[in-house]
């Protein structure tokens, strides 16, 4: 389902040891029957080199389906906005087929600090046609200078008032969703904010993912699981620390 | 040959069987139930659930895991639903398995302690407890019961006193004898000794300068650390004649069998079960194949053969 | 602009200037002459040598290390030439070099620490000492030095009233409380700490139950413990003022950089130097770009700048 | 050199963190004036392992050549025996090769524990022909069955008394080579082994690799470094643990 995620990493390596959330970011059948599926990362650190090691034939120890999905049920009569920063683009374009399915109109907005880190921006432009999306790079070598969030943000401030509220689906570093957080929170749109958070284990045992969620206990928040309770959380449950 | 052929895995401890001496560690299996879906929980010697407190805890603000090499830091903050929800919610569902239950308990004073266990006297299917003595006391200074063999002996002692159920007490490995440590508990009255918790460690960002843990420190687990825990099995068995449980870097069969040599009586899989959630079965049938390739007709005649010639 | 720009590697440490914060720790690299011909030990800030005795030692049977999964294990028995060979033999050559000459002493009593040094004064061209403090103190039942912080601080003092040189105390992690040990060694007299030594360790052959060392337990080493190094030298600039040299698992300048942020004036390279021995030259030329790229006019100026706000 | 070794791994992989040992198998020039090194291993354990994942073109940090090598001289006007065992007997390729330049007369010893472990044996046979190697494995797959010091043995035993005697130069694992001593001795012939032990830096100073070697120290014998000081020695030299 578009949001959820697997842990992943390349059978028998011995380091690193822990593996890596990654997002669905294609699936499908091939013409066998045989299910497929393809994720998109960008090279960082450890984890992510070793698997840019992988040939083809090469296995992976994979687990997943994990985590719960956006609620894309959200967006009937309505149109949603699509925030995907850096590694959390791909987590979107599922997400982003699904809504085109359900014949929902929809807008993206794509960051990252460079052209490159625009995560899925071809396929994004296939599947969405180039006049739909916004990028935004903070060396301003594609789109506009500066976050992602200018052009939300600007795009949210000229909505005609009397149109319906859109819904916003974000993924990406936590300042993005930070920001994204603050202006729908401002412009009183419905936002679901999919997180990344250090992951041990990616099923819930670990306790390693916490994120503050609000809720009534003496504190107003408690620490929920990004892997078991999310990544997908409403913008207005997130307790976000000053 | 025998008719009715005894499982050749099966040990005991303190008077309790268990069907195999594969155990998961406390912190990386949840409650168990998270792991049912991945393991077959009645394959499993024990659970040994997260940390249980007298009231449930908050824990740390994130980030509370960094990886590291060869294993990872973590300051979860001890996290958890309280004695009371644990009783309430998820024993009744565990039970269902044939895992042995081991509450993982700790507190911040001997009191808490006491309050935790008596909670869960009030629970039924209950092996044994774990004491994790490697939190701070804040009656003492803050510095960990661990620390202090009198501390960790009088935390034995309340405890031991308060339930008729075996007492497993969990050591750490920041100190500076193994073995002191280990007779000051057995003295106090512990049935058993599970160990090592993790080693304090510590990671920097150099890019922001700050710590990456909230927390500041954590600890240390994974293979990183498996030379220093089997090296405190093997003091404590020379120090003690307590049952041993060994902890520490446990990944593969191979590591188990060291720590059944070096004289613990059974192991506890922790930091593995997050990268390879099956280990622990793994090592159930590794152990099952090395006793038959091996001709032992039980584990346990392996247990301490450590060989010094 | 400043017509002679500084140098902004350069460091001091009591007193004594170093071209860079960059030394080779004992044992790893000899006495220093075996690397000439793999780095250039004119960019290196100092070296360690392998430990020296007032006597030459033959040190342990083989095996004598184990791989682990991050580090190693070793027990050489700090097998040595003696401090006499050492000042004929060796301190005339690696005098050559620019790299400043830290030997790393050792005793198994207090006597055999003055011994060497005695010795070692003979010699000219000697930056500083490095004391070790792990090794068992025979008239101490044979536990460590560093065991026991009054020990410590006994030969720390010793020592200290036998030299003019500076007299690094180098602790051991297999301590309780790494704060107490450089409290006492602060109070001895030490000009400067260093640290860590090793973990103690050990590993187990499954198949002959034997220990894969012939000495049975053995010194952990590599990335495995830096973990725990770097906890044990932010605690120590928590507890004293000297200087303190980081060593533990460094590999990288990304580690160096960590240790430095965590309080350290210098760094050691170790076990690194078996695997990656020009990792030294990559430390020294990582610092370098890393003061242009963060406009640090000195590297001295990152020592100790954790941000725990 | 015959005899030197090479430290080596795969580049800018993780774990395991130290350089396994090799002997050079074969060497040689490119038509484009390039050097080439061909080594030859055993896939056993993690590093082993390691090097085997690798593929055309990927790249390993080599540290070498390190080490003494074979005396080909001691085998003017004899006869050279060379005993190679699993992993050993690529050390002895290279010298096989010099030995036949030179002239001398040459038999070869291989063993391993099954057929597979005799290690080269296809190109040990286009260098010297069938008829001058023998083989010997433990559970009798090809060869002789049992250690290849037996075929050893019983050929210095049928000897010529008149002859000169040969040179033997062994290669292989510990018990192997303690075996080799003994019959050296025994029948008096000169032998060079060169060891293995394990190595952390392979240049001289972990001193990890230390073996006894008989000299006029209190205890009868000093440490030496087998990967500097060796890995040949004369069997002579050797103090073997009882
Ligand atoms: C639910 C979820 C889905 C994800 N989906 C994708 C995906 O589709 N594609 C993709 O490329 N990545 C994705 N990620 C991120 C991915 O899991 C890794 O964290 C990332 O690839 C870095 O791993 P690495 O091994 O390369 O870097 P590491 O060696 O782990 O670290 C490299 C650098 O990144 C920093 N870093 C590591 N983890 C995080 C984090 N969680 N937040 C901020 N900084 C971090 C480190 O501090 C370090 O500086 C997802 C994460 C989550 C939680
Ligand atoms: C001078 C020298 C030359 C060598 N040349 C070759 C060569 O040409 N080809 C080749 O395949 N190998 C050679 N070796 C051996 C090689 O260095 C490795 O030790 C071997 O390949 C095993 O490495 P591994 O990583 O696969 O196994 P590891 O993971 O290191 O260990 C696998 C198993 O082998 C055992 N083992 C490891 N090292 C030794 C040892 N030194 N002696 C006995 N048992 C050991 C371990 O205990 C373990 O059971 C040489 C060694 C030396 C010292
Ligand atoms: C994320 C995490 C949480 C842990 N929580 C607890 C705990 O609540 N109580 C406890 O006694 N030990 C706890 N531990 C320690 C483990 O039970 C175990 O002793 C340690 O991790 C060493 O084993 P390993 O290397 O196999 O992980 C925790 C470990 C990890 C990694
Ligand atoms: C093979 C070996 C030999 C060592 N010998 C000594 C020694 O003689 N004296 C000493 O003080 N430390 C000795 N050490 C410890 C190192 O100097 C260093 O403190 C330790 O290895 C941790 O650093 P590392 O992880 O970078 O190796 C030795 C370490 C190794 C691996
Ligand atoms: S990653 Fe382990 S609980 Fe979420
Ligand atoms: S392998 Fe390090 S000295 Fe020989």
């Amino acid at each position: 389902l578009p949001g959820q995620f697997a842990m992943i990493r390349p059978r028998s390596l011995y380091e690193p040891l822990l593996r890596r959330a990654m997002a669905f970011y294609r699936v499908g059948r091939a013409p066998d029957g045989q299910r497929w599926t393809e994720f998109l990362y960008q090279i960082l650190g450890r984890g992510t080199q070793a698997l840019a090691r992988l040939r083809e034939g090469d296995e992976v120890e994979l687990l997943g389906s994990l985590g719960n999905s956006f609620d894309s049920n959200a967006a009937r009569e309505r149109e949603a906005l699509l925030v995907g920063g850096g590694t959390g683009s791909p987590a979107l374009y599922l997400l982003a087929g699904s809504l085109l399915e359900q014949g929902v109109r929809l807008r993206l907005f794509l960051g990252g600090a460079s052209q490159g880190d625009l995560c899925g921006y071809p396929d994004f432009v296939q599947l969405l046609g180039e006049e739909r999306i916004h990028c935004a790079t903070d060396d301003g070598s594609w789109g506009d200078r500066g976050f992602v969030t200018a052009p939300l943000q600007s795009y949210l401030e000229r909505l005609p008032r009397e149109a319906p509220l859109p819904v916003v689906y974000a993924c990406g570093p936590d300042p993005m969703l930070h920001r994204v957080a603050g202006i729908v929170a401002h412009a009183n749109v419905p936002a679901q904010l999919s997180l990344e958070a250090p992951m041990a284990c990616g099923y819930g045992v670990c306790v390693g993912c916490a994120v503050p969620v609000r809720d009534g206990s003496p504190g107003g928040f408690s620490y929920r699981k990004v892997c078991t309770d999310g990544p997908v959380f409403w913008s207005d449950q997130l307790h976000w620390p000053s | 040959m025998n008719p009715l052929p005894e499982n050749p895995l099966a040990i005991e401890i303190t008077g309790t069987s268990f069907a195999n001496p594969v155990w998961t560690a406390s912190g990386t299996c949840g409650y168990g139930l998270d792991m049912a879906e991945l393991i077959d929980l009645d394959r499993l010697g024990a659970i040994c659930t997260k940390g249980l407190s007298a009231r449930p805890l908050p824990g740390n603000a994130p980030w509370r895991i960094v990886e590291t090499h060869g294993g990872m830091l973590n300051a979860i903050g001890l996290q958890n639903i309280g004695a009371r929800a644990f009783v309430e919610e998820k024993l009744p569902q565990l039970r269902r398995y044939q895992a042995r239950i081991v509450p993982n308990v700790f507190g911040y004073t001997i009191e808490e302690y006491l309050e935790a266990i008596e909670i869960l006297e009030t629970g039924e299917g209950i092996s044994a407890y774990e004491l994790n003595i490697s939190c701070p006391n804040v009656k003492a200074g803050g510095e960990s019961f661990a620390n202090d063999p009198r501390q960790a002996a009088a935390v034995t002692e309340t405890v031991r006193r308060a339930t008729r159920r075996p007492v497993i007490v969990k050591l750490s490995p920041n100190v500076t004898s193994i073995a002191e440590a280990a007779i000051a508990v057995e003295a106090a009255g512990a049935d058993a000794l599970s160990l090592i918790n993790t080693a304090v460690g510590m990671s920097i960002d150099i890019e922001t300068r700050k710590p990456r843990l909230a927390n500041v420190t954590g600890g240390l687990s994974g293979p990183a650390i498996k030379p220093i825990a089997l090296r405190c099995v093997f003091q404590a068995a020379r120090a003690v004649r307590l049952p041993l449980i060994g902890i520490g870097g446990i990944a593969t069969v191979e590591d188990a069998l060291e720590f059944l040599i070096a004289g613990a009586s059974a192991v506890q899989v922790g930091t593995a079960n997050f990268y390879d959630p099956t280990a622990s079965m793994k090592i159930v049938d590794g152990l099952a194949s090395y006793c038959q390739t091996h001709r032992l007709s039980s584990i346990r005649d392996l247990i301490g053969t450590i060989d010094l010639s």
